[in-house]
């Protein structure tokens, strides 16, 4: 109990919050310039999302995927490695359940669901895993050679639903089979045939497992070392390559469960895209809006999916351009970052503290 | 292949390669300062926004189109600048880190752009249409057979320029005090702090420079390619010119040839459609080839790291 | 020149960081001309006094006089203007740049708009004349040795016109032949009119050079006498504030059976040059042999092929018979090789890890400390409390951050987890580098209480005083061949110093 | 400055009242985007006009929701559904999946789909026969063509967009089966950069005039041929969904293949507005005047090119032509 009050107490809180409520006021600051009263819009963009069952189920179902490209990035993180391909890995993890959800009907349902998800993740993490070794074994930068992923992921995507999955005359794959379908029914009606879908409950369980086996585990501590400082993990009898390339592979698996999540649960097909989704993306601010750490990533990504999700019940009710939302996002992150304007800018208050510390 | 086509292609990859030679070269600048920039792409929407509405609105006062392009690429060099600071004061001044600091300018610009364009054009998504600039033949030089056609017919102001400043970023780098001490915060801030080079002061330079040039490259697509801003008017090209810089291992003439390799990778995915033995395979194969070349090439073509030592490590005195 | 005003004056100068007191009103002067030494334990404050000097830091309360002016040293450009010049403890030079873009860098002669590097390169050639500096203005730092690095460093305090030099541990890296060039330039340099502070852990220095000794212990001045009034053991005493054994009393070793066999070994270095030639060495049960030679003829391409750190090309190397060659680092270090590495923040310690987490860096996968694959924090931190306890570790807690320990707990850690390794061979690799006296003895008794318990030690430094003192045998190196093996008892600086120079060897040729 | 611009506009103007109108009717009627918003210059703003004229006509309150991807499609018809809308309509093929899912879901609510069929009673599909507009156009560019090369700039190859291609080629064929005919797909209907590629590697090889039937990347081929225009190449763009002209200028612009959804979605309207809404697909042809060439067309394209067009157009209205759909 006591370790739940210091926790709030903590720094890594109290600066966090700060940030957000910094975003959240310069944001409204904007909206004022503009011409748009920000307290109805915020107003409407929290009543939005909790306003009523169906748009409580569909921001979670927008959360969902945000956790699992925020955590794969901050696994990479965590090992030294800049993941930007989350984007690819995402899209070639949907891929492969859409393949196997359409190709492999007939299985029981207890088996082609998990075998949809898991074709999920070990697509997306050997997606990642390219990158990986190509740093470990030769030296290539995984920044540009993840950008280039997902350009190809992208395409990739596109060719196998055009080639082997497409619906005759329409611009996307057939429906998979029921079989492989994670939504939750029984749930989806309940919340007004919100697409909520076992996904979320594999996220908040990968969540954990991500604590675990970074903090506790044998396997975690090395990729923390390697990530921290590789010549002293390889001094110390540590496979500095392999952990690259492990942890690039986890870090893929857990976008590519999120890619899978989203044709299993919410789409149950996937469509030929012009463009990639942006959820790898906006899992980088995920993670960063969490410090790289699991549960910092949950939290971040219900900000961020209650911001986005939200700003269409903004630009609804109160008529102020979405857009204003990335400003808001854009500026958390940025107060989160820069902890040192908060600091500043908590300067009086934190005198404060000190003093009562000491007494 | 004859020549003309092959001067052609030349011509197209030069086009395609504009953007991500300002790009990248203002990649160049922040990060020999020792600051990462994953905030081109901002700056490019930045630049590409400013080029819009600045265009637009000296086309609106009566000046003619390549005096308009030109006030365009003004505003976006103020903008581009003025956004820079962002970057810099989270980084550098408040230590923030700087990956991230880049990351949330792409988020502003993103936000931002599109907020202003939808509170000044009555709810559009994109900026008006404006003339930008047109393209010219060198007379003479033009006739030259290859290099006429690839170099000196139907060619933008902007690509000279790029070219030019290459050359110019290389003289800045290496041949003036400016050059050296910029390098030197990026490489080793204390050594330089102790020879009296005030570290933070380069490095804001350099991110401020970075942020004119990358505004500049996204000036250029408005004003030769697309003609209006939109949301989807860089798309992308900030990572490629982070890609291309550091291809280029943060050497403006490297940055270069990156930039136009990537451009030639993009301007041939054309050409091959043009081929009949194209039709047979699939698009997306021809669509992934660019991005397929660029890892091949740099899995040829590695070799050591060339990064700056203090690359993405804000400068703090008191640490050893 | 005794009554002159002194050409720095420090006053009650107090400098404080979270936590710590680093300078406690100290007080201190500088006269022209002289050599004053700077003396203290690790963490006594003495990098921080001469930062404030040097314009890094401010200080919190006293004042700074120079020439008998009161000054404010708010950068290191006010430094470089009232000519003061400091060559770093950690050089500060940009290693990819030249030897003349560094000494330039900041106040660069220019020609139009460009740098005039030819009259750059023509300076700095004048002034590595006139002090006796060899430079290669052309070469690029990260090609040139450390001896030469650091006269760059001095070079650049000459060309930005200093006449007060600071030097901290300016030996600590540095070669026995390069140290006493670096002696003959420090003398050269008062007898041109400069006055140099030096801070060093060596007190043989200090008599050899020094006119005047400030000791400094926790942040205050202890004392402040001449040189030629005192001796290192009553230095020694006034710094630790105990009695310092200098010579390291060891009982005769007694060797058994050989432990490391190294025959024939052959390894490139990153450049893929060969620098070990058919190297043999051998090291025995309950003896420690230490390796002699000037840095750069394959020390570190040694140690590194030992622990599998490095590729062999040909050759064997048996720890008791069994094969180690081109063996993981694990395999190595699991037959029972432990490894004191050379620069402990690279390879000694994950600075972000605890203290806990770094004292198991190497056998975090083995029972206890991992049970089915989980950590088994219980255990770890039982393991970090002993080992923190037994060798007097000076840590907050367990659970603090490496980075916030100093340079000599630092090196605690690493010694306390390799020696509780209990291995068959320890190699240590400059064990004592930057660490003061007390720190020193530590470490070097550790050393020999592994070679009484019957354990195989190798040393490898740089400081023949330390080789001299602690070895049972001295084995030379020189351009990746063993030269020579002599008996401590047997020999002098003088003969060690010929044959690290290669004399011995007919194809050597001796740089004088 | 900008604080000033009253905020009606940037969104639906349901509160407006402005208008005054006889039968001020209290029907409410939304519309949800697809990623490219209401002011894309195609299909998104036809239909937002449309939306807001059925408003001025008759007094109907209207509202739009720009999706920001696709996963917002359902939600977005929701907020329109669950709020009591009398008609939603989802624009674009993309939204297709969308609104048979909510319609299977709401089965008292009306909704209503443009160019893509959704097989639901209480759903109205409108499409239209872009490969008999795109005939004609073909019929200009094949008369038109001076170099006897004619080609063709896609987004993202689909259904949808081989209408496009192909009844323009048949189009061609028909009045000039000597013309070569290249097509460039650019995978992308927003990369205004691959659309001047694309336009600027046809034009090298000797293409006079391209149809381009690829969203925002047209703008790169406008841009490409005005350049080259200014140069004084002698090249045409045709123009896709709206009269191109009015923006890109009829200097580039040679005639543009349209698509009436203006007319439908106002059409579709009125039918909520009259109490006749009633599910079914139609499909809008050159015969119900849901495509055709723009009017603009007389100042580029010499009046013999528009009477054959107007042949063409006879011809197959009549049944006569029967225009491939791929
Ligand atoms: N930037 C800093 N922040 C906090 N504490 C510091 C800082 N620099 C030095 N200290 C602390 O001040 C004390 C004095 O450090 P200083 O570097 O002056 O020691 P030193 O005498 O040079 O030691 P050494 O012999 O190891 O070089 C130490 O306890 C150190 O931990
Ligand atoms: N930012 C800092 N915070 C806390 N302590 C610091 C800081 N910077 C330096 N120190 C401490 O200052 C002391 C002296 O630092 P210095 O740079 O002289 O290294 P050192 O202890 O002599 O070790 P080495 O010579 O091996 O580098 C050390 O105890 C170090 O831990
Ligand atoms: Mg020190
Ligand atoms: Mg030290």
């Amino acid at each position: 109990m006591n370790n739940v009050l210091k926790w709030f107490t903590r720094d890594s809180f109290i600066l966090p919050v700060v940030a957000i409520i910094m975003g959240l006021i310069l944001g409204g600051v904007v909206m004022l310039i503009g011409g748009y009263n920000p307290i109805e819009a915020y107003g409407a963009l929290f009543t939005k999302v909790f306003g009523d069952m169906y748009n409580f189920g569909e921001a979670v179902r927008e959360m969902t995927p945000l956790i699992m490209t925020g955590l794969a990035f901050a696994f990479a993180s965590r090992a030294g490695l800049f993941n930007i391909g989350g984007e690819g890995q995402f899209l070639v993890g949907m891929t492969a359940a859409t393949f196997v959800g359409v190709k492999f009907a007939g299985l029981p349902i207890y088996l082609h669901a998990p075998l949809a998800l898991i074709a999920g993740a070990l697509f997306g993490g050997l997606w990642a895993a390219i990158a990986g070794y190509l740093k470990a074994a030769r030296g290539v930068n995984e920044v540009i050679s993840s950008i280039m992923l997902n350009w190809i992921g992208l395409y990739l995507a596109n060719l196998i639903v055009r080639q082997f999955l497409l619906l005759k005359g329409e611009n996307r794959s057939v429906d998979i089979s029921e079989s492989a379908s994670i939504s939750l029914t029984w749930l989806s009606e309940l919340m007004g045939n919100s697409r909520v879908h076992m996904g979320t409950l594999i996220a908040l369980v990968m969540a954990v497992l991500f604590y675990i086996y970074m903090w506790k585990t044998k396997q975690g501590y090395e990729i923390r070392a390697v990530g921290y400082n590789p010549n002293a993990a390889e001094y110390a009898g540590m496979h500095v390559n392999r952990n690259i390339v492990k942890a690039m592979f986890i870090s893929g698996m857990l976008a590519g469960l999120g890619g899978a999540f989203q044709v299993l649960g919410v789409f149950q097909y996937q469509t030929v895209m012009s463009g990639s989704p942006g959820t790898g993306f906006d899992g980088i601010a995920v993670a960063l809006i969490g410090l790289n750490h699991p549960f910092g990533v949950l939290l971040g990504a219900v900000l961020f999916g209650t911001l986005t999700y939200g700003s269409a019940g903004m630009s609804f009710a109160a008529d102020v351009p979405p857009e204003i939302i990335r400003i808001v996002i854009g500026s958390i992150i940025f107060f989160i970052a820069a902890q040192g304007i908060v600091r500043w800018i908590l300067k009086p208050f934190y005198s404060k503290r000190k003093k009562e510390k000491v007494l | 292949m004859d020549l003309l086509t092959i001067g052609q292609i030349i011509n197209t990859t030069l086009v395609f390669a504009t953007a991500l030679i300002f790009a990248s070269l203002g990649g160049i600048f922040s990060e020999k300062s020792g600051v990462t920039n994953l905030g081109l792409e901002g700056f490019m929407v930045f630049g590409a926004f400013a080029a819009g509405i600045g265009a637009h609105y000296a086309q609106e006062a009566g000046m003619g189109g390549t005096t308009s392009a030109w006030m365009g690429v003004l505003l976006a060099i103020v903008l581009g600048v003025m956004v820079s600071l962002i970057h810099a004061v989270a980084s550098i001044t408040f230590k923030a880190d700087q990956i991230i600091s880049g990351i949330v300018i792409n988020f502003l610009a993103a936000g931002s752009t599109l907020y202003l364009v939808k509170l000044l054009f009555e709810g559009s998504g994109d900026s008006p249409l404006v003339q930008g600039f047109s393209k010219f033949d060198v007379p003479l030089l033009k006739d030259i057979p290859l290099l006429g056609e690839a170099f000196f017919k139907n060619v933008y102001p902007t690509t000279y320029l790029a070219i030019l400043f290459v050359f110019l970023t290389y003289y800045i780098m290496f041949k003036t005090p400016f050059g050296l001490r910029l390098r030197s915060v990026g490489e080793h801030p204390s050594a330089a702090d102790t020879v009296g080079v005030k570290v933070l002061r380069y490095r804001y330079i350099g991110v401020m420079i970075s942020g004119a040039l990358a505004a500049i490259g996204g000036a250029a697509i408005t004003l030769t390619t697309t003609g209006t801003f939109s949301h989807n008017t860089v798309s992308g090209q900030g990572y490629i010119a982070i890609a291309a810089m550091i291809f280029g291992k943060w050497n403006p003439i490297g940055a270069f040839g990156a930039a136009v390799f990537f451009g030639f990778s993009q301007a041939i995915r054309n050409y091959v459609q043009l081929f009949e033995w194209s039709q047979s395979i699939p698009q997306e194969i021809i669509f992934m080839l660019p991005y397929l070349l660029t890892i091949i090439v740099l899995v040829a073509a590695v070799g050591r790291s060339s990064a700056p030592s203090a690359l993405g490590e804000a400068y703090d005195p008191g640490k050893r | 020149m005794g009554a002159a005003t002194p050409v720095v004056e420090l006053k009650q100068i107090t400098k404080r960081f979270p936590g710590i007191v680093a300078n406690d009103a100290i007080s201190l002067q500088l006269r022209k001309g002289e050599i004053h030494a700077l003396l203290g334990e690790n963490g006594a404050g003495k990098s921080t006094l001469m930062n404030i000097v040097f314009g890094l830091y401010q200080p919190d309360e006293g004042s700074i006089e120079v020439n008998g002016k009161p000054v404010i040293i708010d950068s290191p450009n006010r430094a470089i203007d009232l000519g003061i010049g400091m060559v770093h403890q950690h050089f500060k030079l940009v290693q990819p740049f030249t030897v003349t873009e560094n000494i330039i860098l900041g106040s660069e002669p220019t020609k139009g708009l460009n740098i005039n590097y030819k009259k750059a390169a023509a300076e700095v050639q004048r002034l590595s004349e006139q002090y006796g500096l060899k430079v290669n203005p052309h070469a690029k730092i990260h090609d040139i040795s450390v001896g030469m690095q650091q006269r760059v460093e001095i070079v650049k305090t000459l060309y930005r016109g200093a006449d007060i030099l600071i030097f901290d541990e300016p030996t600590a890296v540095l070669t026995p032949q390069e140290i006493k060039e670096l002696m003959i330039i420090m003398k050269k340099l008062v007898a041109e009119g400069k006055s140099i502070i030096l801070i060093t852990h060596k007190l043989k220095e200090i008599m050899e050079i020094s006119d005047t000794v400030t000791i400094i212990r926790r942040g205050k001045v202890i004392d402040s006498v001449k040189t030629s009034e005192t001796n290192p053991n009553e230095l020694a005493e006034k710094m630790v504030g105990r009695n310092v054994t200098f010579k390291v009393d060891k009982k005769p070793a007694t060797p058994g059976a050989n432990v490391l066999e190294v025959s024939k070994l052959t390894a490139k270095n990153k450049e893929g040059i060969s620098v070990l030639n058919q190297l043999n060495l051998n090291v025995r049960a309950g003896e420690i042999v230490g390796i002699a030679g000037v840095d750069g003829n394959g020390q570190s391409e040694l140690i590194e092929a030992l622990t599998g750190l490095r590729k062999v090309e040909s050759g064997s190397i048996l720890l008791e018979g069994k094969e180690l060659s081109n063996h993981s680092p694990r395999h190595i270090s699991e037959s029972g090789v432990a490894h004191i590495p050379e620069d402990r923040h690279k390879h000694g310690l994950v600075l972000d890890f605890s203290v806990s987490e770094n004292i198991v860096l190497e056998s975090y996968y083995k029972a206890p400390y991992t049970r089915k694959g989980f950590l088994n924090f219980d255990a770890i931190k039982q393991q970090a409390k002993r080992l923190v306890e037994a060798f007097d570790v000076r840590t907050p807690s367990i659970e603090t951050k490496a980075r916030s320990l100093s340079g000599g707990n630092q090196q605690k850690v690493i010694i306390a987890r390799e020696v509780d390794k209990n291995p068959e061979l320890l190699i240590a690799a400059q064990p004592t580098r930057g660490l003061d006296v007390g720190a020193i003895e530590f470490v070097q008794k550790q050393l020999i209480a592994q070679r009484d318990q019957g354990k195989a030690v190798l040393l490898i430094s740089f400081e023949l005083d330390e080789i001299i003192n602690v070895s049972d045998r001295i084995a030379v190196i020189y351009e990746g061949q063993i030269v020579g093996e002599v008996l401590p008892e047997e020999t002098n600086d003088r003969e060690l110093g010929l044959m690290m120079a290669g004399s011995t060897q007919k194809r050597g040729t001796a740089h004088e | 400055g900008c604080g000033s611009k009253p905020k009606e506009e940037t969104n639906a103007g349901g509160d407006k009242g402005g208008t005054p109108t006889e039968e001020k009717s209290d029907l409410k009627i939304g519309m949800v985007t697809d990623v490219g918003g209401v002011n894309d210059k195609s299909f998104n703003q036809s239909a937002w006009e449309a939306l807001q004229a059925t408003e001025t006509e008759t007094g109907t309150a209207v509202k739009y929701l720009q999706s920001k991807s696709d996963e917002e499609y359902i939600p977005n018809l929701n907020e329109f559904v669950k709020g009591g809308y009398d008609l939603t309509w989802g624009i674009g093929f993309q939204l297709a999946d969308a609104i048979k899912t909510v319609a299977e879901q709401n089965p008292d609510a009306k909704l209503a789909i443009i160019d893509s069929v959704v097989d639901a009673p209480n759903v109205k599909s409108v499409t239209f026969a872009e490969e008999e507009g795109s005939y004609l156009v073909g019929v200009v560019a094949g008369l038109t063509t001076k170099s006897n090369k004619i080609g063709f700039v896609g987004g993202m190859e689909s259904p949808l967009i081989k209408k496009f291609e192909v009844g323009f080629r048949e189009g061609v064929k028909a009045v000039n089966p000597d013309a070569q005919f290249i097509s460039n797909y650019t995978g992308a209907f927003d990369k205004p950069d691959l659309g001047k590629a694309a336009a600027a590697t046809l034009y090298n090889e000797g293409v006079d005039i391209i149809f381009h039937a690829s969203g925002a990347t047209g703008n790169g081929v406008f841009n490409e041929a005005s350049a080259r225009k200014k140069q004084g190449q002698d090249v045409w763009v045709i123009g896709v969904d709206k009269d191109q002209s009015l923006e890109f200028g009829d200097e580039i612009t040679l005639t543009s293949m349209i698509k009436k959804v203006d007319e439908a979605v106002k059409r579709v309207n009125k039918e909520v507005v009259d109490g006749t809404f009633a599910g079914g697909s139609e499909n809008l042809t050159l015969k119900e005047n849901g495509v055709g060439i723009a009017d603009t067309s007389t100042a580029n394209v010499s009046a013999d090119t528009l009477a054959k067009v107007e042949e063409y157009k006879e011809k197959i209205i009549s049944g006569e032509i029967k225009v491939p759909t791929e």
